[in-house]
């Protein structure tokens, strides 16, 4: 509940802020502050401590790990506005809107951990899509991102659609809009409890970006400026994950078998179009969105099955996973142009950027040592803790291999093939802000229990 | 063929048949026109299941408000009937048939569930659908929803004033 | 103690980022290896207490580190290795060379690691840290084609590492108690179906380390294009990894799927090893039949493993210090060879008894332990390997021993292109064999003879990992 | 004792590693005086360690154990009996002989080229002794490969020449081939026995742990490795080629000593091959029909070497009648002559070759007689020997074995008869080309003939007498010796056992051997005592100067074949097959990636066509789940 | 009246929208196509709300059960609202900068 609040009020204080200070620094600034007293307040609900107590009458649920899931998903905020504050006023002269778009969506993630209640899903979802949407199309100038905005709004009005005929079919079955069904109404074993749970769940395939529902992701990752694609594919998506989970670890039974069968559907398609995509892209910001779809393939082994590694692997990768990607993106920023060749000769110009680039990509790859791997190990091992069969864990990490394939294709630009980087002007101080991520992927990769032991205090 | 039904199924035919001209008028005036009258029909509905409230809002939300910026953008636009592109006649075709089996898959999913055989909707009776009990509601139990949505419609404005500014 | 052994490589890896003088770096490089190397054999010697320390509650995995024989010879055999390696490279010019010789020392602690974990998350961490660092440094210092083949080599073996990660957490999630100690998953009840399903991760994982005809077709490129310093690594100690694996995992943990596995696998090697043989027959580049005859080698090796008689086994234990101890030598001469003459085609060699006669006999010598001539190292254990095949099925082991035939053809035709013949254009170019190099391959001489005449320690050193295998 | 075995062994070694490290230090006279000295010490050594034996019987001793393992123990024993102080002796006394000879053959050679052959030589005496010395089958192929090593470097001792390390290769990989069989023999013994001690095996042969089966298997593998060895029949063509070494060489390893282990294995484990009938046959005619082949060939070979080589194989071939028929102690006898009076002649060849400038072709000699005085002297005793005249040595063993072929099976004495002709035959031919007649050489060369330097000639006069009156140690009862020699050996290979023929049979079989091998003599001397045969361009002279192109069938039946396969491996299967498969899945999977991209077309209105085509799919597989979960059930399950 | 013929009523207007969806090119259509969709929600929700209240009088004459479905449609109303402003606005936009509402004219991004 704090986090609701208080992440609103600050969104509205952001917005005041665009008249009252004009210094694009400062607003960074009080963004940041104001990123710093969310988490504080968010964190301080566990002592009990409410800005409002209030009785949300079954609408919202708060519990440990939701808290726990905001957190992540704050910080993860303040490391990315901390790193990339000046290149969001370079879009526009709205700075201040942005930020407090940010802090909005930030509340509709919040209500996203939360919800108890398929109307608060629907809020929440629609709380996160609307600011993404302006976002996309922020850069008025660039057509690409005209394109990629009305690509993204016309698709995720029609997933909307989609997801609430999901909830109506639900609520024609239970006669109840809320997550846990209480035992009135129709009983277990509809049909069209079921049919709507798979719409639902197509919805919110569509907003983790999985296949065979991805078509967006690529565009709209590529036409958005680079600085918010980052951001959509970082802490929106963890925070759409979020929501996914809390739906199907509640729900999941009602598909009986036929989830081991559809969900295993979409990891593999999501795997298999994500990755074998991804091999071709000569651009790197299209290669990442592809490979963000393949990383979403990874994040829905969790949803298989409740159980804690499921519950502790979500947020140990949507953690991994947006410190990895806050991180490259926050390198491509910095490029000149996109492709991969952009990158030749970086480790000779700038052996820093490339060190902390290389951490990113193994990562984002799962090489051992870096928090990447525990992220795809925690998956793994929940799958498997779940019952399902070895095979689709086998496919996973063959598709993992192919992975590597193309997150090295920049690892050997950088470091094996001579050439004169497409390098933009960098703050001296720019490298070492991404090394302190290059940092925390390291450490999580030697202690993951370093993040999830939070979950137990 | 009580009153009732013949006004249902009247009101269902004049939704269905302006949702289909929706589709396939040309001039997208003439599609937003008949959209409305879609939205007109449905209150027709919500009436006749004694919705009142969401029956009057509907239009006035809807078909009034909603409708009506759109119309207002179209013309903003001046997009002439001949300047609309059309797609070809074999995408078209594809859309409709996979619409048409998607509908057949929703309604299959419909026939399957046994549990809902001969139920009934309650119709013109009922006070849910007034607005002191909604309104009593929508103030206790879905204040939290209420006021969150507040804050969806300050992002939607935020948006609105990035993107509309020049 | 056994701690330090990994962590005296790796911080010296850490502390060369900031040395930039080559020699220098290469100075501290082999004073850290040799301090390894005298921990080890210490270790060797008189045993080494467990390393036992918590490391992620959550899974309940630890820092578990256990010298058992298989450990302590592989242990023996890296950290003799890289001091050697040091010394015989020590004066090949790179660009940044204190960042080669620290790359080449986190493989070490890489591979040490595996062969000391006793923690099955902790042994996967290690076989990763040894593949990683050589990935980069055949990228960055290998040959012409290094960055396709490099990359080959790395997503084989990285597929492969990835299969035994499944299997690692296949295992973890069927084991009784939730913890990885590999002694551990010896207890998860599996059904014999559950057991082939595992092994195959594993062994997939393995033969495409070690490798196995026919997931072998990285490795000739990858070490012709490798830096020497490298392909030493590789070859010397690296492919050991896999046959490691299969005695410390697949033999053990799986008895049912490895039994029932045996015939296709030991097969499968010995016509491996025949193929590889012949292959080498055929080859031109130096490093390309070194190559082929290691993956001969190896196979014989592995097929011993699957036949699984204790004999056999022994002699695999005693060959995997001995090949590696060999497989070294003849790189150190090769690379002498391609250092001074630019080429690797024996075709433009010839000579070389006449030009250089030490660097010859050096070469020759090394040769003949390579054929495992008695007297030499590879002789004891290849000649158990074989009555190890031998009592699975003399048919097999009369196959195998075909490649006694092909081996001695491909390497005594080496030698003759190498070093017999007139003086060639291109060996008139070796001038000079450095001392370092000289010293190296001396000193692994000498290993090769003591241990071929008297390999008693070897075996004493071995003793408790075959009694563990095969007395229940 | 032990310390006597132990330097018998070591000297040797020490000689090599004096020589093979301290190459580039020593003067050549510090090397020859210390390589020969290490040698002639062993043979003082050897004749006390034998005067032990007649003593005292068989000793052993152990060192150390070079295998120790809980199912497998192989101890460095050594073992000094009646057979292994034989050899001992033949061994170190030729050895130095030649050790000798070579001090000043080698002449020539430079300091550390010198040092270098003597220090080969050194080890291949070594190598030599652990083969003899050994008290089990293991420590016996230690010695048995490494022989076969040194033969490879001395053959291939002037290492600039491509064809000589062809030999050298060739001889060392045909030695490979036995060595597999001797290899598999051992496992088949450790397998079964679970020991490779002579003792414990030799014991198990008649108890109940070896099936005949079993005996025929190891007798059949061991007689492989004895083959390749001893250049028997299939494996005989390596011999011939390794005429490319050093003369000195060829008399020591490739007459003396080293073709002869073969032998020596089997007699050392005659008590497993008295088991089988069958291998024994198989050994017979083996031996055999070496012996006819080889000597035809002989005939008409012209390089002085070559005659003598095949002369080996030949004779090689008898001992192996021999074996076969159960006459170790003919056999081993024969061993004994043969390495007297063929040193003999392989020296006296290197005496000739070195008057003539490594001229080692015989149509350019002739009437070296006057020349070479004592080399033509004893050459001629060599001759005799070799030819079975009497009363020299090798007539007695000889016929010792013709006399034990004879009571087997007749066929194997007429057969060896024919073979015994031809012996005397080109044996002598070689004689009268090379020392009757005229001078073909060039002027140049005539007018530096000269008699070899002294250090050569006394090993020649020594040879020449051992090979002389050698007999004298196995002469038969029926000439009223006791045959000291089956004496001797009657702890190895049992009581001499009473012959089935009558005396005037013997003296029958006798007399027709000794008068074809005058007969074949008088022919030979009669023929070419003025000429040389020129080289035959057709019929039966063709085929048998080309060795009955043998060479050629190997080369067209398994080296050439197995060359291709090699090269198809390494060209299609290899680059194509499975290179391909694994290049082949990355190009798939790009393939798949350009398939697969299209499906991104840019236009929203396919994407959501397509989202819908997936809802409906989603909901099609959820209705069909019964058969399609069914599969699925299974495999995630 | 049977609660089939409201279910069929609103899936029949529902994929009609999808058709439109899919079968227009005009992004303003498309988008309308869209409210269509949401609009056959609401009236099933409706219908769906009426049906359950039906049941919850049978036990109570104060039940008020199937209002939260009425609540929910009101809810759907005020986000179309909300999507409806910014969806145009990025429409006008669109057409501002390509004097287009073609969907098919963005193909930019691809592959």
């Amino acid at each position: 509940m704090n986090a609701i609040i208080v992440s609103a009020l600050l969104g509205v204080i952001m917005m005041f802020t665009s008249w009252g200070i004009k210094g694009e620094k400062s607003q960074k600034y009080i963004a940041l502050m104001g990123l710093a007293i969310l988490i504080l307040a968010n964190l301080s609900q566990l002592n009990g401590w409410y800005v409002i107590e209030y009785d949300t009458k079954g609408m919202l649920a708060f519990s440990r790990y939701g808290i726990y899931a905001n957190t992540i998903l704050f910080t993860l905020t303040f490391l990315y506005v901390w790193i990339n504050g000046d290149e969001i006023s370079k879009i526009g002269n709205h700075a201040a809107d942005f930020y407090a778009l940010f802090f909005f969506i930030l509340c509709g993630a919040s209500v996203l951990t939360s919800f108890d209640n398929l109307l608060m899903l629907f809020i929440g979802i629609e709380m996160l899509s609307i600011p993404l949407y302006i976002l996309t199309s922020s850069d008025k100038t660039s057509l690409t991102s005209n394109e990629a905005g009305l690509k993204y709004f016309l698709m995720g009005a029609f997933s909307t659609g989609i997801l609430l005929l999901g909830i109506t079919f639900i609520y024609g079955a239970t006669g109840s809009f809320h997550l846990t069904v209480p035992e009135t109404g129709f009983k277990y074993e509809m049909f069209m409890r079921s049919g709507g749970l798979i719409l639902i769940f197509v919805a919110m395939n569509f907003k983790v970006s999985a296949a065979p529902f991805h078509f967006w992701t690529p565009d709209v990752y590529d036409g958005a400026p680079t600085v918010f694609t980052s951001f959509m594919a970082t802490i929106a998506k963890a925070a759409g994950f979020f929501a996914f989970m809390s739906v199907f670890q509640v729900q999941y039974q009602a598909l009986g078998y036929s989830w081991t069968l559809l969900l295993p559907f979409v990891i593999i398609s999501t795997l298999l179009i994500g990755n074998v995509t991804a091999v071709f892209q000569r651009s790197v910001k299209r290669m990442l969105a592809y490979s963000s779809i393949a990383q979403a393939g990874f994040m829905l082994f969790a949803l298989y099955k409740p159980s804690t590694f499921a519950n502790e692997g979500i947020l140990l990768y949507a953690f991994v996973y947006s410190v990895a990607s806050i991180g490259m993106f926050g390198v491509l920023i910095k490029m000149k142009e996109n492709s991969i060749e952009g990158f030749n000769g970086l480790a000779k110009a700038h052996p820093l950027l490339a060190f902390v680039t290389t951490i990113f990509l193994f990562s984002l790859a799962g090489i051992p040592l870096t928090g990447g791997f525990f992220a795809k190990y925690y998956m793994i091992n929940a799958i498997l803790v779940a019952g399902a069969g070895l095979w689709l864990v086998i496919v996973a990490l063959v598709f993992a291999a192919i992975s590597v394939y193309y997150y090295f294709k920049i690892i050997q630009a950088m470091y094996f093939v001579p050439g004169e980087p497409a390098l933009g002007e960098i703050q001296n101080t720019y490298p070492y802000k991404l090394l302190v991520l290059a940092v925390l992927l390291l450490i999580l990769g030697v202690f993951p229990n370093l993040l999830l032991n939070y979950l137990y205090f | 063929m009580s009153t009732l039904q013949i006004l249902f199924f009247a009101l269902s035919a004049f939704a269905i048949i302006s949702a289909i001209m929706v589709l396939v008028s040309k001039n997208p005036i003439h599609s937003v026109l008949w959209l409305i009258l879609v939205f007109f029909a449905i209150s027709g509905h919500y009436i006749l299941l004694n919705a009142q409230f969401l029956a009057i809002v509907n239009i006035i939300v809807y078909a009034g408000a909603i409708m009506v910026l759109f119309l207002f953008v179209i013309m903003l636009m001046n997009v002439k009937k001949d300047k609309e592109p059309q797609k070809q006649l074999f995408v078209k075709l594809i859309g409709v048939i996979t619409g048409g089996s998607f509908l057949t898959l929703l309604v299959a999913i419909v026939k399957q569930t046994v549990q809902i055989d001969g139920k009934q909707v309650m119709m013109k009776e009922g006070t849910i659908g007034l607005i002191h009990p909604l309104g009593k509601v929508l103030f206790s139990d879905y204040v939290v929803p209420f006021e969150i949505s507040s804050v969806l419609f300050l992002s939607a404005m935020v948006g609105a004033v990035i993107i509309g500014k020049k | 103690m056994l701690l330090s052994i990994i962590l005296i490589p790796f911080i010296t890896a850490l502390l060369l980022l900031f040395i930039k003088d080559a020699k220098k770096s290469n100075t501290i490089a082999l004073v850290s290896s040799a301090a390894s190397l005298a921990i080890s054999i210490w270790v060797a010697m008189k045993g080494a207490p467990d390393f036992n320390q918590a490391w992620i509650a959550a899974l309940n995995s630890r820092v578990f580190l256990h010298a058992d024989g298989l450990a302590k010879i592989l242990v023996l055999l890296t950290t003799i290795s890289f001091p050697a390696i040091l010394l015989a490279t020590g004066s090949n010019t790179l660009a940044q060379k204190n960042i080669f010789i620290s790359l080449l020392l986190l493989t070490q602690a890489g591979l040490l690691g595996v062969f000391l974990a006793g923690d099955a998350l902790l042994f996967y961490f290690f076989w990763e840290l040894a593949l990683i660092p050589v990935y980069f440094l055949c990228s960055i210092w290998g040959g012409e084609k290094r960055i396709a083949i490099t990359f080959k080599f790395f997503i084989y073996t990285f597929l492969g590492s990835l299969m035994m990660l499944a299997g690692i957490i296949f295992l973890y999630t069927h084991s009784t108690e939730p913890n990885f100690l590999i002694q551990n998953f010896a207890h998860a009840t599996l059904t014999p179906a559950q057991q082939t399903t595992a092994f195959v991760l594993f062994f997939i994982a393995f033969a495409i380390k070690m490798p196995i005809f026919p997931l072998h077709t990285w490795q000739p490129d990858a070490y012709e294009q490798s830096p020497t310093a490298v392909t030493m690594v590789m070859s010397a100690v690296m492919v050991k990894m896999g046959l490691y694996g299969v005695i410390r995992w697949l033999l053990p943990l799986f008895p049912v799927a490895a039994k029932s596995a045996a015939v296709i696998v030991v097969d499968l090697s010995v016509i491996g090893v025949l193929y590889a043989s012949f292959i080498a027959i055929k080859q031109d580049d130096i490093k390309r039949l070194i190559a082929y005859s290691s993956i001969a080698h190896i196979g014989l090796m592995n097929a011993a493993l699957f036949a699984h008689q204790v004999i056999g086994v022994q002699g695999v234990l005693i060959q995997l210090f001995s090949h590696g101890i060999n497989v070294l030598g003849l790189w150190m001469v090769a690379d002498i060879i391609e250092q001074q003459t630019g080429t690797r085609s024996m075709m433009a060699m010839g000579g070389l008894a006449k030009k250089q006669p030490t660097l010859a006999i050096l070469l020759v010598a090394f040769a003949f332990a390579n054929i495992a001539l008695p007297l030499t190292n590879a002789f004891v254990g290849e000649f158990l390997i074989f009555n190890g095949l031998f009592q699975f099925n003399p048919w097999v082991a009369a196959f195998a021993g075909v490649s006694v035939i092909l081996s001695a053809i491909y390497t005594l035709n080496m030698v003759q292109k190498v070093a017999y013949g007139e003086v060639s254009e291109a060996t008139q170019k070796i001038n000079f064999i450095n001392k370092g190099a000289q010293w190296a391959l001396i000193i692994l001489l000498v290993i090769v003879f003591a241990s071929g005449v008297y390999p008693q320690p070897l075996f004493d050193l071995t003793a408790d990992t075959l009694q563990q295998m095969f007395v229940k | 004792m032990k310390v006597i075995i132990g330097l018998i062994i070591l000297w040797p070694l020490a000689g090599f590693l004096f020589n093979g490290l301290g190459r580039n230090f020593w003067s050549k006279k510090i090397i020859a005086y210390k390589a020969t000295g290490y040698i002639v010490a062993s043979f003082i050594l050897s004749v006390f360690a034998f005067m032990n034996v007649q003593e005292y019987g068989a000793v052993t001793v152990h060192y150390f154990d070079f295998i120790n393992t809980a199912t497998l123990k192989i101890p460095i024993d050594f073992k000094v009996d009646a057979l292994s102080s034989l050899f001992l002796l033949v061994i170190t006394g030729v050895g130095s002989l030649i050790h000798l000879y070579s001090t000043a053959y080698m002449k020539e050679e430079t300091a550390p080229h010198y040092a270098r052959y003597f220090a080969y030589l050194n080890l291949f005496i070594f190598s030599m002794l652990l083969l003899v010395l050994g008290d089990n089958f293991v420590v016996m192929f230690m010695g048995w490969e490494g022989v076969g090593l040194c033969s490879y470097l001395l053959i291939g001792y002037w290492f600039t020449n491509g064809n000589y390390n062809a030999a050298a290769i060739k001889a060392f990989v045909m030695n490979r081939i036995g060595d597999l069989g001797f290899l598999l023999a051992i496992f088949w013994m450790v397998v079964k026995l679970g020991t490779v001690s002579y003792g414990d095996v030799f014991t198990e042969a008649s108890l109940t742990k070896l099936s005949s089966a079993d005996i025929t298997a190891i007798t059949l593998l061991l007689f492989v490795g004895a083959m390749g060895k001893s250049a028997q029949i299939p494996l005989y063509t390596w011999l011939p080629d390794a005429m490319a070494g050093p003369t000195p060489v060829s008399a020591l390893i490739h007459a003396a000593t080293m073709v002869t282990a073969g032998i020596y294995m089997i007699t050392r484990s005659n008590i497993l091959f008295s088991h089988s009938e069958c291998t024994q046959t198989v050994i017979a005619i083996i031996g055999i029909s070496t012996a006819l082949l080889a000597a035809t060939i002989a005939i008409k070979q012209n390089d002085i070497k070559k005659v003598l080589a095949y002369s080996t194989v030949s004779q090689l071939g008898y001992m192996f009648l021999g074996l076969g028929v159960g006459a170790y102690t003919g056999a081993v006898f024969h061993v004994i002559t043969h390495a007297f009076f063929k040193a003999l002649l392989f020296l006296g060849a290197g005496s000739v070759i070195h008057a003539m400038h490594h001229e080692q072709d015989i149509q350019k000699m002739g009437g070296l007689k006057s020349k070479l005085p004592i080399t033509h002297l004893t050459f001629l005793i060599g001759c005799i020997a070799i030819a079975g005249i009497p009363p020299f040595s090798g007539f007695f063993s000889k016929d010792e074995i013709l006399t034990a072929a004879y009571e087997k099976n007749p066929i194997y004495f007429y057969l060896g008869m024919v073979g015994a002709g031809m012996t005397a035959f080109y044996m002598f031919r070689l004689y009268a080309t090379t020392f009757l007649g005229k001078f073909r050489g060039t002027d140049d060369q005539a007018h530096h003939l000269h008699e070899s330097p002294i250090a050569m000639t006394i090993p020649l006069i020594l040879l020449a007498i051992a090979s002389a009156i050698a007999g004298v140690i196995g002469v038969p009862e029926i000439m009223g010796g006791h045959h000291w020699l089956g004496a001797h050996l009657t702890t190895i290979v049992g009581a001499t056992h009473e012959s089935v023929l009558s005396h005037a049979q013997e003296w029958m079989l006798m007399g027709i051997s000794v008068s074809i091998a005058v007969i074949a003599v008088i022919i030979a001397i009669v023929i070419y005592r003025k000429k040389a045969d020129g080289e035959p361009t057709s019929g039966w002279g063709k085929v048998l100067f080309n060795k009955w192109y043998v060479d050629e069938l190997y080369e067209a039946v398994i080296v050439r074949p197995l060359d291709k396969l090699a090269a198809f491996l390494k060209n299609t299967i290899e680059k194509n097959v499975i290179d391909g498969a694994v290049n082949g899945t990355g190009k798939m999977v790009q393939y798949g990636a350009r398939q697969i991209r299209l499906m991104q077309s840019g236009q929203v209105g396919y994407y959501i066509l397509f989202m819908v085509l997936s809802i409906i799919l989603l909901f099609v597989l959820w209705f069909n789940d019964a058969t399609i979960l069914r599969f699925f059930y299974k495999l995630t399950h | 009246m049977p609660i089939h013929y409201y279910i069929y009523l609103s899936l029949a207007l529902f994929c009609i929208g999808v058709t439109g969806v899919l079968t227009r090119r005009n992004a303003i259509i498309v988008f309308m196509c869209i409210e269509l969709m949401l609009n056959a929600v609401n009236l099933l929700l409706v219908a769906f709300s009426k049906m359950f209240y039906g049941f919850g009088l049978a036990e109570s004459p104060n039940s008020i059960v199937g209002i939260d479905a009425q609540i929910f449609v009101f809810f759907i109303m005020v986000v179309a609202a909300a999507e409806v402003s910014v969806g145009l606005a990025i429409i006008v936009m669109m057409y501002r900068n390509t004097h287009s509402v073609d969907i098919n004219f963005l193909n930019r991004l691809k592959n």
